[in-house]
């Protein structure tokens, strides 16, 4: 059953993106981006990832989505033009996943309990984090204790996130300081 | 039991997804993603007691309330989007009594 | 749990969204792609931390096997730096439609107007000394 | 008592499947976007209800009933609401409801989509 409900969800994701690079109207796939977001945290909590599920359903199901809808907002939401140059890229895109595949191939079957990913460290976590850190979560202990640096680091690349945001957009979008100042010239900063 | 509904929820899932796919309107598009989103909602809090840990419902919780804030947030760029104008019209003039059945 | 079948998928997607950055003349529609590519990414990492018959990592008394934290442990800081990148990638583009009026890219490689403000380095125009 | 309580959530368990399936057909095979409004409001209500009513029954006085009763109130305001919400949105934008007299030009022909390309 397990098997069966992991396999349907990411047919239904192999579909979306499909429809995804087929769609020219931008608010529509949009649309199929959030369906995307919400299939993706549903096969998250299938493979047992809870708490990505969790991140993923309210960041990237929701924050990314309304950011996209706010962006076609402000810059217009016309049909995309034709693409050009198909062929190439459909080359690139073949002979990348013919590798990538081959590369795969050497890989431990999905669920593996022997697979090298599950038998160094893991057994430690699971074993001692509960009685050392002392929270039943084992992905809380490891994120906030063991790996804190790690989460730090993270936190010091959103704010420069931000920053960059601030300083490419800060005071409102060119348009409204144009209409406000009243002068037409585009190159303002 | 519980494989009764979650296989009720994935065939739904696969019907709104094809309804969202094929449109041919845009509210056909965000009516499916809203019902996609309640499905998806109703599989994670199933797939919990179907796996015997049923104690996730907290991310069905947060899907529901992200899935009624996404859908708000759609209708919300038609008042400020580049539709605005031709929607704030045609608003006006259907409170206005006027059906638009002449255009 | 199905042999290699999460990785061909993570392949399947991944190549997909490789495809939509490529091909795509529309900016927003790059950034979506670039987040399925790295959405896919993520996918990868989940899978190979499942455990056939195992349950999440959260400290009960069952006796099924808990699944790998580690990667789910990475994946949660990659999603929150990646939802980071792309509000930035946003910026950038609304910045881009300000500055120039349009983010369809191959609008923007044929207007002229897109390189007003730029100065070409090796022109040799820019060599004759100015009085600043 | 534990097999009654086992039959009822057995019966709103499968009730609550088959109304979810209906909705979904009815979303695929209802001619435009106002009738399939009707099928997405059977999911969302009755369907969803139906289910999560099951899941409590099964759950029992748990902290797990309390969170899914939650999230059933929680979808009993916000489904009608988006609902409303998205009818509204979609007769200002003038798409016109599916009658039986004018059902060629009414059916998934004007606005939504299309509008992209329009001046007015």
């Amino acid at each position: 059953m397990e098997f069966f409900v992991n396999a349907f969800l990411l047919a239904l994701l192999a579909a979306t993106t499909i429809a995804i690079v087929r769609m020219r109207r931008l608010i529509a796939t949009t649309m199929l981006f959030g369906i995307f977001s919400l299939l993706m945290a549903a096969v998250f909590v299938v493979l047992d990832a809870v708490d990505v599920a969790f991140t993923e359903a309210s960041v990237g199901a929701g924050i990314s989505t309304i950011l996209m809808l706010a962006t076609l907002a402000i810059c217009g939401a016309k049909q995309e033009s034709v693409p050009r140059k198909q062929l190439p890229a459909i080359i690139v895109v073949v002979v990348t996943g013919a590798v990538l595949l081959w590369g795969v191939s050497g890989l431990p079957d999905v669920g593996d309990p022997t697979a090298p990913a599950t038998t160094h460290v893991y057994k430690r976590y699971v074993e001692e984090s509960g009685t050392e850190i002392g929270v039943p979560n084992i992905v809380t202990s490891v994120l906030a204790s063991y790996r804190g640096y790690d989460t730090l680091g993270e936190v010091a690349v959103i704010f420069t996130a931000g920053l960059g945001i601030i300083c490419l957009i800060g005071a409102g979008t060119g348009q409204q300081r144009r209409r406000r100042n009243g002068n037409d010239s585009g190159d303002d900063v | 039991m519980f494989v009764v509904v979650t296989v009720a929820l994935l065939v739904t899932m696969g019907l709104a997804l094809a309804r969202a796919i094929v449109g041919p309107t845009l509210y056909d598009r965000i009516l499916a993603v809203n019902t996609f989103g309640t499905k998806t909602v109703l599989l994670i809090a199933v797939y919990g007691y179907l796996t015997e840990r049923p104690d996730f419902v907290d991310i069905a919780l947060v899907y529901a309330l992200i899935n009624f804030i996404g859908t708000v947030a759609v209708l919300k760029f038609f008042e400020s989007g580049e539709f605005a104008h031709s929607w704030r019209e045609r608003r006006e003039r259907v409170e206005a009594g006027d059906t638009g059945d002449d255009d | 749990m199905g042999g290699l079948f999460n990785y061909w998928f993570v392949i399947v997607l991944m190549m997909l969204g490789f495809y939509i950055v490529m091909v795509s003349p529309n900016l927003v529609k790059k950034i979506m792609g670039l987040n399925i590519f790295q959405t896919s990414a993520f996918l990868l990492y989940i899978s190979v931390g499942k455990i056939s018959g195992g349950t999440a990592p959260i400290l009960t008394d069952t006796t099924m096997p808990y699944s790998n934290p580690l990667p789910h442990v990475l994946i949660l800081t990659a999603i929150v730096v990646g939802v980071a990148t792309t509000a930035l990638g946003l910026a950038l583009v609304v910045r881009i439609h300000s500055s120039f009026g349009s983010i369809n890219e191959d609008e923007l490689l044929d207007d002229e107007d897109t390189y007003r403000d730029f100065e070409d380095p090796l022109d040799p125009a820019l060599e004759e000394p100015t009085d600043r | 008592m534990d097999l009654v309580i086992e039959i009822l959530s057995w019966i709103t368990l499968v009730g609550g499947s088959i109304f979810v399936v209906i909705g979904g057909i009815g979303l695929i095979r209802f001619p435009e976007f106002f009738t399939r409004l009707h099928a997405a409001g059977i999911t969302d209500t009755l369907g969803a209800g139906l289910i999560m009513v099951g899941l409590i029954l099964q759950s029992g006085l748990s902290q797990n009933s309390l969170k899914i009763g939650i999230m059933l109130l929680l979808i009993f305001v916000t489904s009608p609401t988006a609902s409303h919400a998205l009818a509204k949105a979609a007769v200002y934008d003038s798409l016109k409801p599916w009658t039986a007299r004018g059902e060629k030009d009414a059916a998934d022909k004007s606005s939504g989509d299309t509008k992209d390309g329009e001046g007015s």
